[in-house]
Formats: structure tokens, sequence, C-alpha cells
């Protein structure tokens, strides 16, 4: 560590433990506390990275978070600010974006290649021929900046957490500090967000007066009772102010999320040092005042030999004490406020040697150090709606207007000395905690339930601020001559002036032509001279330019962060641990996880159509009606009639939207006067729940009905097959399963398996005799496995989905969402006998009137010539020897039962009649022939098996 | 993520709601023509401006609602009116 | 055929039961829940005598507030059964009875509401929601009725779901409260 | 109408580029700068790739030259300088296909048309299957797609993997990959390039580019409406922040703001605008070769040249017109995109931003004359929209031109609602940009 420093005051890193790290494949050593970049300037590692663009030597500007040249790849993780992350013993650290190597020198190919490197090159070249560009891209993908993802990387635990605080500040800074402390001291919760590892902003690199100031306010902030997070950022603010927070800093988590409905905002993220713009600029040597001050108060680590100081402000000047004190030589001081100005750095590739001064006197240095002024780091009040005002006076942009729920203060908010700072801040943080009062007051208010407001409105002093002044600062964003404006995109100030006399003379424009501002640092460098640059190319103000929009997030955020912990919730019946255990293999529907099958889906089908099979059908929606005015809703919801549904009867209809468009089907039944059972498709519960909902209490609100869900409540099995009644009657002793007693289309309750309070209804989608059984859950898993046990010598099998499946499609019935699309109307369903027209109204009514008269796709039953091919299911049906398209499958299976393929599909209706034949093409692209089949069911159409 | 003020649960994050659009009264099925039934399922207002529209509280009371918002600040105004309205959109 | 008929809780995972008393988890899906819904100007709804979002102790009963004119009464079967009986039927009256339908956790302890925050987004806080508030909201992106029923000086909720989600609630739940060292209980189905 | 104007932008090569930075000479402007004429032929409203496309086939096939293409804010400040930019024919239905089919025919011939290189990457276009009803789907335009001769079939996991290694295909406990509809000819462009592209070659022909000039009213004579706009009317020309202009023909290609611009003529459509948000991350070495797309998951996702991942999903869940951004959309992204690619955790999101997109009812667009003579539209792009820009201005520019409706756009014309005539795209609901 040949350019660490003896022990200085407020350092930051701790020299009794020492780490070591690897760098480009060499190994160095460093102290705990330090980030990789004072690591590697303490080891003399001065040149980072390379260049996007021209490929030039790169080393530290600003040492920070911001350093635009300070990306370097830990591990499996690319992209790290290596200005802000700490080194940790025995981390793997390269560089990226180093071709060809991060010390050789290609002085004379920049050269050669910078001059036609304009912006927007790229559009005007490859144009011809055509053909090239894809190896054209090729190349040019292989330059693309950044660092390399491992695919392998592990998720990590990433946690998240929604809060409510009153107060959010964002910067723990002298003002931010301020601000949380009064906030808390009002009674305020209060959120303290301070992206550096430690709180104190620029105090941490100050005077012997600012650390005694960090040492009071910290003192004061961790008795306060505020919730401190440090190495975490407010990355945004989002509509009513909902802010995001990033916390590096969790104890188990990798990164956690905070999601934080703040009442009120406090802004306080001081003021980045800005960069300037002169020829020679991003020579390795050239840094900012904030970044030498960094390094040598912090990180004990000597920037250079001998320096030349560019200063228009007191930053700059303290810099000069700074270095002095440990022994860098100031050849030369440049005052900016005193006319004078730098004018070219200059040096080879890899370092600076010499600055030439507006006098025209060269002066030897490795050090060149600038402090120009700032950039107000606007974002999260921009994310609020404000949008920031020049003040040419002190050479920064400002928030404008007054939000009421988002403060600023600190540096960004103006000048003063460290009394005025403080007593704005601390006014900041009186004002948001009355604030937030206020709206924690009003949203108790608006929460009609039964909790009391807690006293009354409060009525604290209102706004007391006094504003800071804005102290005068020379405008300097460009020397005389040109230079780098956006590092991290490698745009150079005659760019941007180019790009503008071609037409892209508009901020906006000129971002996306020259990609100025559009880097990693998004403009928190870059912005102002980017704008200064177009306005003096323009004869236009700085104010009339105006800036590109900030946009969130505030510091760029890992995919993980964001995606958390991920809620992904699945449902599951009271018999899933059985299908577990007995190797059912899942399949996923919506949020529900069902067997799709045991094994042998055909088998499965084959043993329910011989003997009897269960299903676990407890998907199925299922929603309780309860009321006088049942039917009336019943009526409106379905397009056939409900009136007169005797109890104990159960009955089919299908639903509509009000474009008559199918939305679900399914069956009701009457149990008692006043109650029913409807049940819909699995995917369709939620949605007619909420529907029936809408009728109700939108258009009749006079009706009488609850309609509540129970699909959970029941756990439902479908007993199918010619043996099932013998099944279930061993079961069931108190309701009579004779044909005659419980016909089918009916509706019992009663006791199963000694399981009280049980519904059995005589349907089935399988199209054999069938009993659905729904069991209050609580007993589902013990009903399931008696029936299992008491028709083993039944020969019952449990069945799954696919099997179900097969059976429905032999049977031609129909799956919404399937067989039907998004615009299939009910009369191509081949059920016009349950659309009634003249009821009053039902849902889609007019439509479905219209719709009658006209001659839609019909869904008819299919089968090919050759009985083996089965088309996959989206085959289109075509006019014999042509590409018109005339239909397509929408459902097809091989059939156990019959042998041969089974198609369900939607045809125009020249295609539709019984007996035509049609012209499939098969996803291989070969032809075959199919018919129209009679009826919809390919298997007892009579419906024999299932009345038995 | 918008905070939408339920008259029942108080504010509350829109991804516990669910939005209905528009709220534009039923044409009378029997009489509607269909130029009347197909301008109420499918044009809109769309203003930017004041729009009163529907929500749902989905995850909350379960109540249907109707309010006034701006579409171009995302503020609410006036209080929710319950049981407005809101036609049958599925 | 069978002569005890066990209650088949939707939580079959078998976590180890903890020591811990920071932060405790139990099942309580066999509890009775009864679920009453009575417009506000039903005898019934008088009777029941709570409004949407708050709760009432009656007897071995709990009345819950959770959803305009619905109300949600947990108990053991008894004591629920007769509360339902002694209730006047007339007007648009409606009983469902959903011990079967939803499953029924108490989330206990210190960090019981830092337990919710990582979970639900709603304002776990002394003013909004103060003991006895009962909310509805989605925990996990479930939708979930929420409690607060303090046990002593200990937060308490209970956290009733649909049944289907009831393993994945839990585990979601148990996963959020792994900082606080949450450790799963074993509760009797009765509450008072 | 118009004369044709003869001068030819400098035009743009490599030896070009060399020879003026050689120099040091700028070039000459993109577009001309001009005062606002009090009357045009041609007024066309928007100046993205819609309305800039259809000025540009004015001047090139129909040597209409006398138009004026009026923007609010700059050129591509709307949905075409915020989308995706992805591009792709595989439709569902058949008038679909042939539509977005020609469009990619126009878009591979485009840098050399306008000279100006569009970056054109024809890299495939990926649609992943997480259920049967997805998978099916996929089948669905893979066949329709086969049938018009367009590259588009569906793949199986392995085959996906080998196109794109950095997803899971591991029979993934949640969101498996079951499959996916490949279409080798989709891609991405350069949207940015393809907006100037047409504003330069316009502005050649003699077309007038007005920025900051925002359209305030429409001017109608003789319609159905109390103030003599709506149907049966004429239009007359537009009020705009910078003066009234007359003009017989107004061209709505306002994307997002279409009612709004529609409610001036007094014409009602079914359009409700929507923001759909968009993301990208910083940039790292290229590892993803197609653009991939997951309807269930509501994400999609293609790599630049540049190196940065550029993610988009579906629109937000309400009406608005404000493009900021949302946090639950990076959320609800991210997780996605993790659940697909579990690798780029480390990953970081540099920005994200909204553009408005005008929602119709049918995911297709409205299109050609209305019931007010003189006002046509060119709207309802949704979230697809990019893609159709220059047929939309080509079939436009047909229309202007002959006053006659061209096949290729004859499903997308305005009276389809009232008729109950939806097109077919709506049959499968899945997301499509
Ligand atoms: C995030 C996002 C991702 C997308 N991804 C894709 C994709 O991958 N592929 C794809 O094909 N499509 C995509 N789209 C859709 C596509 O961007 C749009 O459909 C398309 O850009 C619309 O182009 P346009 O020219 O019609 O409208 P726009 O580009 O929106 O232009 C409309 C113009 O009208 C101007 N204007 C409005 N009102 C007035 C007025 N009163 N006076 C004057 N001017 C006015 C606006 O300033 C604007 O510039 C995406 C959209 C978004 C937002
Ligand atoms: N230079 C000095 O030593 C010194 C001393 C006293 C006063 N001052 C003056 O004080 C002012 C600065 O005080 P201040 O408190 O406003 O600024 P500051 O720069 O001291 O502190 C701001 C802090 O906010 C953090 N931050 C920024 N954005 C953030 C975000 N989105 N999330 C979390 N953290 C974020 C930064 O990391 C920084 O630590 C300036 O006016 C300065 O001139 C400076
Ligand atoms: C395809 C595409 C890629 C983009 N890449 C970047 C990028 O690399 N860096 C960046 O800052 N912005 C990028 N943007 C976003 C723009 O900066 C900007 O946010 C967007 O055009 C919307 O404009 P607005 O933010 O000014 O409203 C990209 C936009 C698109 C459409
Ligand atoms: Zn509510």
């Amino acid at each position: 560590m040949t350019r660490r420093l003896p022990a200085q005051a407020g350092e930051v890193i701790n020299r009794s433990t020492p780490l070591s790290f690897k760098w480009d494949g060499g190994n160095l050593s460093a102290f705990e506390g330090d980030t990789i970049a004072s690591a590697l300037l303490a080891n003399d590692k001065r040149i980072v990275s390379r260049s996007m663009k021209y490929h030039r030597p790169r080393g530290y500007l600003t040492a920070d978070f911001w350093d635009p040249n300070g990306f370097v790849q830990v591990g499996d993780d690319p992209n790290v600010r290596s200005g802000h992350r700490l080194v940790e013993n025995g981390m793997t650290i390269d560089p990226q974006n180093v071709w060809p190597s991060l010390d050789y020198d290609m002085k004379a190919a920049n050269g050669l290649v910078g001059r036609f490197l304009t912006a927007g090159f790229y559009y005007k070249t490859f144009i011809k021929p055509q053909a090239m560009w894809p190896v054209y891209e090729k190349v040019l993908a292989r330059f693309a900046p950044g660092g390399t993802v491992d695919l392998d990387t592990p998720h990590g635990y990433h946690d998240k957490r929604y809060a409510h605080p009153d107060v959010v500040v964002a910067g723990g800074g002298p003002a931010g500090m301020a601000a949380a402390i009064s906030a808390a001291s009002l009674g305020a919760r209060v959120m303290l967000v301070e992206h550096e590892h430690a709180l104190g902003g620029h105090l941490r690199w100050g005077n012997a007066e600012d650390r005694r100031l960090l040492d009071e306010l910290r003192g004061k902030v961790e008795g306060a009772g505020v919730e401190i997070l440090t190495n975490s950022t407010v990355t945004g603010r989002y509509e009513d102010n909902w802010t995001a927070i990033v916390q590096r800093s969790h104890p188990i988590a990798v990164e956690r999320l905070i999601k934080a409905r703040a009442k009120v905002l406090v802004v306080a993220p001081g003021l980045i040092e800005r960069p300037y713009v002169f020829t020679g600029n991003d020579k390795p040597g050239v840094m900012l005042s904030g970044a030498v001050r960094r390094l040598i108060n912090m990180y004990a680590v000597k920037p250079g030999e001998r320096a030349v100081v560019f200063t228009g402000n007191a930053d700059g000047d303290a810099a000069i004490v700074d270095l002095e004190r440990v022994g860098v030589t100031v050849a030369r001081v440049v005052d900016a406020r005193q006319g004078e100005n730098i004018v070219v750095a200059k040096g080879g590739a890899k370092a600076l040697d010499s600055v030439e001064l507006s006098d025209g006197s060269v002066i030897e240095a490795d050090l060149l150090v600038t402090a120009v002024g700032w950039t107000a780091p606007t974002s999260l009040l921009n994310m609020a709606g404000d949008r920031p005002v020049y003040h040419a006076g002190s050479a920064r942009f400002y928030p404008s207007a007054e939000i009421h729920n988002v403060l600023a203060t600190g540096g960004i908010a103006g000048d003063g000395d460290a009394d005025q700072l403080l007593a704005h801040a601390e006014a900041t943080g009186r004002l948001a905690a009355n604030r937030a009062a206020a709206v924690a007051h009003r949203v108790q208010d608006l929460t009609a339930r039964a909790l009391p407001v807690q006293g009354p409105e409060p009525t604290w002093p209102e706004d007391d601020r006094q504003s800071l002044p804005r102290d005068s600062h020379p405008a300097l964003f460009r020397s005389t001559t040109h230079g780098i404006v956006d590092y991290s995109e490698d745009v150079d100030s005659k760019d941007l002036v180019a790009a503008a006399k071609e037409g892209y003379d508009s901020v906006e424009l000129l971002k996306r032509y020259t990609t100025a501002t559009m880097g990693p640092s998004q403009g928190k460098l870059e912005t102002v001279n980017t704008v200064a640059v177009l306005a003096e190319a323009r004869g236009e103000t700085i104010q009339e330019v105006g800036t590109t929009v900030w946009r969130p997030p505030y510091a760029p955020i890992t995919l993980g962060a964001l995606g958390g912990r991920v809620f992904e919730p699945v449902r599951v019946s009271s018999i899933q641990s059985w299908h577990e255990a007995n190797g059912a293999t899942p399949i996923l529907a919506g949020a529900w996880v069902r067997p799709d099958h045991y094994g042998d889906p055909a088998a499965e089908v084959t043993n329910t159509r011989t003997n009897v099979g269960i299903i676990d059908v407890t998907p199925l929606g299922k929603l309780d009606l309860q009321g006088p005015d049942v039917p009336k809703l019943l009526n409106h919801l379905y397009t056939n009639k409900w009136s007169q549904l005797p109890v104990g009867s159960v009955r089919y209809g299908i639903m509509c939207a009000e474009d008559g468009v199918v939305l679900d089907d399914g069956v009701t039944g009457r149990l008692s006067d006043n109650r029913y059972l409807m049940t819909t498709t699995s995917s369709g519960a939620a949605t007619i729940w909420e529907w029936a909902e809408n009728w109700l209490q939108t258009e009749h609100p006079d009706w009488q009905v609850h309609v509540t869900p129970v699909t959970s409540g029941f756990t439902s099995i479908n007993v199918a097959g010619p043996k099932s009644r013998a099944l279930v009657s061993r079961l069931v002793d108190n309701v009579d399963l004779g044909p005659d007693a419980f016909d089918y289309m009916q509706v019992r309750s009663g006791t199963v398996a000694g399981v009280p309070n049980c519904f059995m209804w005589r349907i089935g989608f399988t199209g054999e005799l069938s009993f659905e059984l729904h069991v209050p859950s609580g007993h589902g898993l013990h009903v399931w496995t008696a029936l299992l046990e008491m028709g083993n010598d039944l020969g019952v099998k449990p069945f799954g989905l696919e099997a179900q499946r097969i059976m429905r499609l032999e049977k031609g019935h129909f799956i919404v969402g399937q067989d039907t699309d998004g615009l299939t109307k009910a009369p191509s369903l081949g059920m016009n006998g349950l659309i009634k027209l003249d009821k009053d109204d039902f849902a889609g009514k007019p439509e479905l009137a219209w719709a009658m008269e006209q001659s839609l796709p019909s869904l008819v039953a299919i089968q090919t010539t050759d009985p083996a091919e089965v088309p996959t299911e989206a085959s289109q049906i075509v006019r014999a020897g042509t590409n018109e398209i005339l239909g397509r499958i929408t459902s097809s299976r091989m059939s156990p039962t019959l042998d041969r393929s089974i198609c369900l599909g939607q045809v125009l209706p020249e295609a539709a009649p019984a007996g035509t034949e049609l012209t499939i093409v098969m996803i291989d692209g070969r032809r075959i022939t199919a018919r129209v089949m009679e009826h919809q069911a390919h298997f007892d159409p009579e419906g024999q098996r299932l009345r038995g | 993520m918008l905070l939408v003020p339920c008259p029942n649960c108080g504010p509350r994050n829109s991804a516990d709601l669910r939005y209905f659009g528009e709220s534009h009264e039923r044409p009378n099925p029997a009489s509607a023509s269909p130029h009347e039934w197909r301008s109420y399922l499918y044009l809109e207002d769309n203003p930017a401006d004041w729009l009163k529209e529907s929500w749902f509280c989905r995850s909350g009371c379960r109540r249907y609602f109707t309010l006034e918002r701006h579409t171009g600040t995302n503020e609410f105004r006036s209080p929710p009116m319950p049981g407005n309205k809101v036609g049958g959109k599925a | 055929m069978v002569d005890v008929l066990r209650f088949e809780s939707p939580v079959t995972t078998i976590y180890p039961t903890g020591e811990t008393e920071d932060l405790t988890l139990g099942d309580l899906s066999e509890i009775t829940k009864q679920i009453v819904r009575a417009d506000s100007k039903t005898a019934a709804a008088e009777q029941l005598a709570v409004t949407f979002g708050s709760s009432r102790i009656d007897g071995d009963v709990i009345v819950l507030g959770q959803r305009p004119d619905e109300f949600l009464l947990v108990g053991t079967p008894t004591a629920t059964a007769s509360l339902v009986e002694g209730l006047d039927r007339s007007g648009h009256v409606s009983v469902i009875d959903h011990t079967h339908s939803r499953a029924m956790f108490r989330l206990t302890g210190s960090n019981a509401s830092a337990t919710l925050e990582k979970l639900c987004s709603v304002d776990w806080s002394e003013p909004m929601t103060p003991n006895g508030a009962v909310v509805s909201a989605s925990l996990a992106k479930v939708g979930c009725d929420i409690a607060r029923l303090d046990r002593g000086p200990d937060r308490s909720y209970l956290i009733a779901c649909d049944r289907s989600f009831a393993q994945y609630l839990f585990d979601a739940i148990i996963d959020a409260g792994n900082e606080f060292d949450i450790a799963v209980v074993a509760l009797a189905p009765t509450l008072v | 109408m118009g004369v044709l104007q003869k001068s030819k932008p400098a035009r743009y090569s490599a030896v070009g580029l060399v020879r003026r930075g050689l120099r040091g000479d700028t070039w000459p402007r993109v577009w001309r700068e001009v005062p606002l004429k009090k009357s045009y032929d041609v007024v066309i409203i928007g100046g993205g790739v819609h309305g800039l496309a259809t000025a540009y086939y004015l001047a090139t096939n129909h040597g209409i030259t006398d138009v004026a293409v009026l923007d609010k804010a700059y050129l591509g400040s709307g949905g075409s300088g915020r989308n995706t930019a992805i591009v792709r024919s595989n439709y569902l239905t058949p008038e679909g296909v042939a539509f977005y089919d020609r469009s990619l025919q126009l878009y591979k011939t485009m840098a050399a048309d306008l000279n100006m290189n569009v970056m054109f990457s024809e890299r495939g276009h990926m649609t992943l299957a997480h259920t049967d009803g997805a998978l099916r789907t996929m089948h669905w335009r893979a066949e329709v797609n086969k049938l018009q001769n367009i590259n588009s079939s569906v793949i199986d996991p392995a085959e996906v993997k080998k196109l794109a290694p950095s997803l899971d295909t591991s029979s993934h406990p949640r969101y498996p990959i079951l499959g996916a509809l490949y279409h080798p000819p989709g891609g991405t462009i350069r949207h940015d390039a393809v907006v100037w592209g047409y504003a330069r070659g316009a502005d050649a022909r003699g077309v007038e580019m007005h920025q900051k000039t925002e359209v305030l009213d429409i001017t109608v004579e003789g319609g159905s409406g109390p103030d003599g706009k709506g149907p049966g009317g004429t239009v007359t020309g537009v009020r705009t922040s910078k003066g009234d202009i007359s003009a017989p023909i107004v061209v709505n290609c306002t994307a997002g703001w279409a009612t709004l611009i529609s409610d001036m003529a007094g014409v009602r459509l079914p359009i409700s605008t929507r923001p759909l948000q968009a993301a990208v991350t910083e940039p790292v070495k290229v590892f993803l070769p197609t653009v991939v797309v997951s309807g269930s998951l509501h994400v999609y996702v293609s790599q630049t040249d540049r190196g940065e991942l550029v993610f988009g999903a579906s629109v937000d869940p309400f009406n608005n017109y404000s493009v900021r951004g949302s946090l639950d959309f990076t959320e609800e992204l991210a997780s996605h995109v993790l659940e697909l690619m579990p690798g780029i955790s480390r990953m970081r999101l540099l920005r994200q931003w909204a553009g408005l997109c005008d929602m119709t009812p049918d995911y297709s667009p409205v299109m050609g004359f209305t019931p007010v003579q003189g006002f046509l539209c060119d709207v309802g792009w949704g979230t697809y929209g990019f893609k159709a820009g220059p047929v939309s201005g080509e079939q436009m520019a047909y229309c202007i031109a002959t006053n006659e409706t061209p096949e290729l756009i004859s499903a997308f014309n305005l009276s389809r609602f009232a008729a109950g005539e939806l097109v077919g795209e709506k049959g499968a609901a899945a997301v499509g940009h």
C-alpha cells in the first residue's frame, strides 16, 4: 500500500484488520473499511477501466458510488461500484471493459477512430449491404460495456417489507440527521435512510469542526428513536408517497426492499460534485475535489504527488488545505473566481503529466483537482412532480415548487453556514412531523370502521422555515476546449455540438441521439454540462434548454431486490397429501395443484367406464346462494330459465358476458327453499363470484341474495362408472340412492362415511353414471380413503384430470376457454335451447338475440378418416386444396373407449353440417381428411349410461 | 401504488382492488338499438380529466363503489359513492 | 363406520414445535366458524352488535365484523351454535358454516406485527389497528381476515384464509418470521 | 397538390463519415425548421412512427408533399420513443398476419430505403408457454402463420434452451417452460432511428415537421353535433398552439391521446388509455440472443447490442395519462423475469419509464375513414403498434391519396364495433408486442 498515509483524524479504515484481495489476477492488501477504490489507489493502481467507445484508460474521478470509471466485476457480481463497495477478505475483483487489456496503450488507434466515431455514427454506417448488418451487429455486441453475468448465480434470500412511517428522510448528512431528530422529537415515527455506509454526508471527509458536528448529530439521532438504515438507498418516490428503499445492510437478507407509505418524505440528498469539460479531462489523475478529500480524510490515501487545483468554491479551497497537509505539492492554484482557467490536461494515455492554463503556462502535475460546482440530485423530487429550475447566480438547479408531502432540505435547497443549514433542516423536520400527523388523522377518519380517531386534528405551528441563501458561484461547465461530457458513454462536447447542428437540438433528442446521460449514473454527473453545452450551441440559456427527465430508480437496483421473496400462492385440496403419496403426476390449473394422472390415463378411463373411478374435483367453483331472490339472480346470470327449479333438483346453464361471449358454465342445485349451491368452472370461480356481486350491488341492490364462496369448504369427489351406485351406497345410509328415488340431475344431502352435512348430486362430466359428493373438507381425505377401501372389490381406482378430459371429449362436452375462445358467442355451442330470449333480461341478452339470427361458427364433433391420426389441438381446418381457413380443432385425444381418434372443433357454418368432409392440416404439414359427426358426443350420444 | 379511498376500508393499495373502468348506465336491454348497446359495450369517454369510475374492493370489504379520479394526476376527489351503477362488465 | 371423526387440518407439514415465547404461530383451523350475513337493518345484526372492522367477545364466542353486513362467529361448536340459534332470523339473514372453508391461525408475540409487515400492506400500528380491530386484506397474496386480539401484553392476531391456501400461507408466515425465530406451537381449538 | 421537392439530403455512408471526420465538417440538419403555414393539403397530428410514415409515403408513393406533421413535443416523444421495439408478424388472424408481414417486409429494406441504419436485428422472437392452454394458443398461432407462409413454429424446451441458454427449462415447479412459439424473422429495431429516418426522408421530399406545436381543436362544419362537429360533418382545419391551419384532410396519429383528438372532431372511439411501462438494466456482456416473451408471466425481454436488457410488461391496471413509473411494475417484472432466468438476480435495473397505449377491445387498431369527412384515424395501437408503423403509413397514405380503403386494412375500420364484428385477435387474449 504504497500510497497509504499515516493515520488521519477522520479515517474510517481499521488498520488493525488487514485484508487481502485479488485485482486483475494479482494479490493486493487493504484494511477493513476500505472501498475497492481506496484500496486500489492505496496500492497505486491508478487505471481501473477503459472507456466504452474509444477504450481510453480511465482512473478514478469521484472515487464514490457515482464514479463513472470505477465499475468492476466482483466474482459473479457485474458492474460493482468500486467507489462504494467495501473490500472483503479474499475478494476477487476484475476490471471490466478492458479490451485489449488494462494497460495496453492504444493511443494511435484512438486518435484515428475518434474522428469518425462521432455521435450517431451507427445510424450513418453499415447501411449497405443490408445482409452485412447482422455480422456487424455481432462484432459491435462484443464491445458492449459492462461486466459478465454468471448464469449460475444463486438467487439468494431477498426480503421485502412494508412500512408506514410518518416521515422518511432520504439522506443522512447533517441536514437529514437534523430533520430526523426534530421530527422524532415531536413524536413522529421516522426512518432515516443513508446511501453510504455511515451517517454524516459531507461531514465525514470534512475538517475537525465538521467531525465535531458529526459526532454531535450522530449521538442525537441515535438517541431519538429513529429507525436508521445505512448502506440503504431511497430509490424511488411513487404515487401517494409510496417510497422504495433498498436496504443492503440487513442481517440475514442479501438485500431487502422496503416499501414505505411515507406520510411525508423529506429529501436531503445533498449535492453531487460536477466534473469540468476540457480536453484531457478523462486522463487518469484528473479528480474532483470531493474525491481527493474523501481519499485523504476517510481512507488515508495520497491521491498524487504534485497537484494543480482548479477551484471555484470553498470545497476546492478545502481540498488545497488537505492536500498540503498530507504533503502533496500544490504546484498551482487556478482560481476560477479570479477569471483563471485550465485548458488542457496533457500526458500519455495512462497518466497526466502537465496542465495547460488559460494564461498559456504549462504546469507539471500528476494530479489535477477540479471544484467547479454541483448537480442537485433533484431526482426524488421530480418523481413527485417537481421540475427543477436553474438559478444562474449559483450555477445550479433547484427544486421549483412546494409539494405538500415531499419536503427538501440541506444542500439541495440552498447554501448558508452550518447553523442556517441545521435550522432549516430542523424546521423541515418539524413541518414534516406536523403534516404527517395531519395525514394520519385524515386516514383514520376515512377508515369507516368503528375505530376511534385519536384526538383532534393537530394544529401545530405551520411552516417556519427560513429559506436558505444561495451562494454565488461562477458558471463553470466547459473550458475553451472540448472534452468528455458523459464519461460512461464516452460522449464528447464536440459530439453534442455536432448533434445539435444536425437538428437533434432539443435536450431530449440530443440525449437519445448521443446517449449522453443514458449511462449508469443517469445524468448525476453529466446532466448540467450536457445542458450547458447545448445551451451554448443554441445560444439559449440553461433554463430555456431545461433538463431531461429524471426517472426511478435513484440508484440502480438489483433484480434480486426487486423480485424479493416471491409470493405465488398455490391451492390444494384436502386430498393432496394422498395424491402425492400415491404417485400422482401434478398439473397446475390456475393456482391449483391437481393430479393430472396416476401413471396411465387411458387405463384410468377404461377402469372408470367398466368399474368405477373416483376423481378429486375440489377446485370446481362452488357458491352458496341464499335468499328469496336467488331465482332472479340465476335468471340473470344464466341464459336459460330458473324460476321453476324444484327443491332437490340440479340444472345446467351457460353464462355469457354482456357482449354475448361465453363466460362460464356449470350446474346449480336447489338445496332448500331459499338455498342453492352453484358450481362454476375452477378457473371461473373468482370471476363469477365478483360478477354476481356486481349485478347485485349495482344493478339490482333490491334483490335479496347472499352469495358466499364455499369452494374449499367442500372436498368434491366425483364417483363415476357403472359400479358407482354400488360403491356410494356402501357409504351412505340415510339417502335412498335407487334410480327412481335419486334420479339424474338431482341433489340430496346426507351422511357419507359417517360425515354429516354432505351433498351429493347425480351429474357427471364423464358421461357415466356418477355421484358427485361434496364433503365438508375437514373430512375430505377420510371419505376419499373410505371410498377406496370400500370399493376395493368393485375395482375402484382414482383417475386424474387427463382421464376426465378424455371421457368428457368422448361425450362431446366442451370446456369453456378451450373449445370456446374470446369471441365465441353462446349460439356457437349448439345449445340454442338453453338461450331463452323470452326472459325480460339477462346478461348479454341483446347480443345473443342478434347473434341467433346470424350464422356463427359452430362447435362440432369431428373424426379423422384414419382412426390412428390425432391432430394436435389447434390444427387448422382448411378448404381442400387451398390455405383458406374454415375452422380449427379445439380438442383432440385418442379415445381408449372407442380405440380411435376423436375431436371437437370450431368450424364456419358452411363446414358444420353432419357428414361434411374436412381437410385438416397436421402440424407437420400433412393434410388428412375427417368428417363432421352427427352428434357432439362420440360415445353414448343418447346418454343411457349417464342416466343408468 | 395508488392509494384508493375505499368507503369502507379506508385508503388501500390499488393492488388490493380491481378496476372496473368508466361507469356508464346500462341501456334498457329490451329497447336498446344495436348501436346503443355496442356504444355501452365498447365506446369510452377516456378523458384526460376527472373520470367517474368504478372499483371493486377485492381483498377488503368486497364492495363495488364509484368515485372520481383525475386521469392525469391520479388524485381522487369527492367521497366515494357506494352502490352506484357500474354496469355489468365481467 | 368410524367412531370419532377427526378434523383433518389443511396444514399438514410438521414443523418442530419450538420453545420461544417471542413469536409463535399455531394452527386453529378446527375451531368452529360461522358466517352470519345480515343487513344492518335486521334484528340479527343488532344482536351481533359489532360494526365492520371491529370485534366483540360474547361469552365463548368472538364476533368479528369482517365485512359490511357480514359477521364471523368463532368459538367452540356448542357456543357458536347457541349464539346462532338465538339469532332473530327475520329479514334477509343467512348463516353459513365456514369451519371447513376457512383455515385459521394465531400469530402471537412482540414481533407479530413486524412479521405481518413482511406479508401485508396494511398499517398494523396501534392507532390504525388497535386491539380488537378486524381487517380484510391480502397476506402473501392470499385474501385473509385478520383480527388483532392481544393475549395479555402480547400482540396476537387471528388469521383466517381460504382452506386451500392454508399450507402455502402457513409456510409463508414461517418464512417471514424466521428472522424473529418464529416457533410453531400446538393450540387447542378454543379461543377465550 | 404540392410539388415534389428535389433537394436530396446528404447521403449517409461510412465513406462520408470518414471524409467529414477528417475534414471536421458537420452534417446537414436531419429535418428543417420552418415557420408554420396557414394551410396544408394534409395535416397529420402526431409525430410518432405512424404520423411520420404516413407523411413519408404520401410524399414518396403519391407525390403529396404539402403535408405538415404536428407534434406537441419532440418527434418520437410518444410511444414511438418509448417502446421496446419488438417486431414480428406471427399474429393469430389471417388479416393480422398479412398486415404485419407487410410491415416486416418494409422494415427489412428500410435502412436502404431511408439511407439510415435502423439496426433491424432479425434475432428471432420466442413466446414461451407455461400451461397447456398457452401451448395450445401457440400451436394455433403457428398453424395460422404457416398457412400464410410465415416462419413460425412451436418448439420444445430443449430447443428453447439451445436458443436462450439463460432460460430455466428444468421442470420448474411454478411456471415450467412447456415449449415456445418460435418466430425467426421477429426481432428488434432501433426505434428512434426509424422515427428520425422517416422524418428525414419526408423532409427531403418537402414535408414539414413542426415540433412543440400542439393541436388544440379541430374545425368541422355541418356535423350532427351541437357545435357542427360529429358524424356528417366535414373537416376544415385545426387550431394549434402556433396558430390556425386550414386543411381538407386531418389525420389522427396520436396513439395514447387518440380520443382527445377525435373528441375535437366529434368522433367517439372504443379506446381507453393505459400506460405501459418499460425498463432497462445496466449493460452486461451479451448473453441473450433472442427476444423472449412470456404471456402468462407478463414479461418480455431482449438484450440490446449495448448489453442492456430491455423489459416490458402488461399495461397498468387502470386508465391514466401519466407516464410515471410504478414500483409494482418493477417488482412484478423482476420476480417474473427471475422465474425465467434465475441467474440474473445481480443485474441492476437502471431506468424505468412508461408510454401511453391506446387500448381497443379486440387488440386491433382503428384505421381509415370516420363519420366525419376528411378526418381519418390511425389509432388503437395498444401495446403493439410500433411494428405496424411502416405498413400503416403506407396504407393510410393510400387511403388519403385515393379516397378508398385498401383491402389490407379493411378489417380494422371503426364501424366494426357498431356492427359487433370484432377482429379475431381477441380470440386468444395473449399479450402481444
Ligand atoms: C413501453 C411500451 C412498449 C411497447 N413495445 C412495443 C413493441 O415491442 N413492439 C411494438 O410494435 N409496439 C410496442 N409498443 C407500442 C408502440 O410504441 C405504439 O403503438 C406506437 O409507437 C404508436 O405510434 P404512433 O405513431 O401511433 O404514436 P406515438 O408515437 O405515441 O405518437 C403520438 C404523438 O402524438 C403527439 N400528440 C398527442 N396529442 C397531440 C396534440 N394535441 N397535438 C399535437 N401532437 C399531439 C404526441 O406528442 C406523440 O408524439 C410499446 C409501447 C410502449 C408504451
Ligand atoms: N463540505 C462540508 O464538509 C460541509 C459541512 C457542513 C455543511 N456543508 C453543507 O451542507 C450541505 C450538505 O448537507 P446535506 O445534509 O444536505 O448533504 P450531504 O451531502 O452532507 O449528505 C447527503 C447524504 O444523502 C445521501 N443520499 C443522497 N441521496 C440518497 C438517497 N436517495 N437515499 C439515501 N441516501 C441518500 C448521500 O449519500 C449523503 O451522505 C451542503 O450545502 C454543504 O455545502 C458541507
Ligand atoms: C429500447 C429502449 C432502450 C433504452 N435504453 C436506455 C438506456 O440504456 N439508458 C437510459 O437512460 N435510458 C434508456 N431508455 C429510456 C429513455 O431514456 C427514456 O426513459 C424513454 O425514452 C422515455 O422517455 P422519458 O423518460 O424522457 O419520459 C431506453 C428506451 C428504449 C425505448
Ligand atoms: Zn373496502
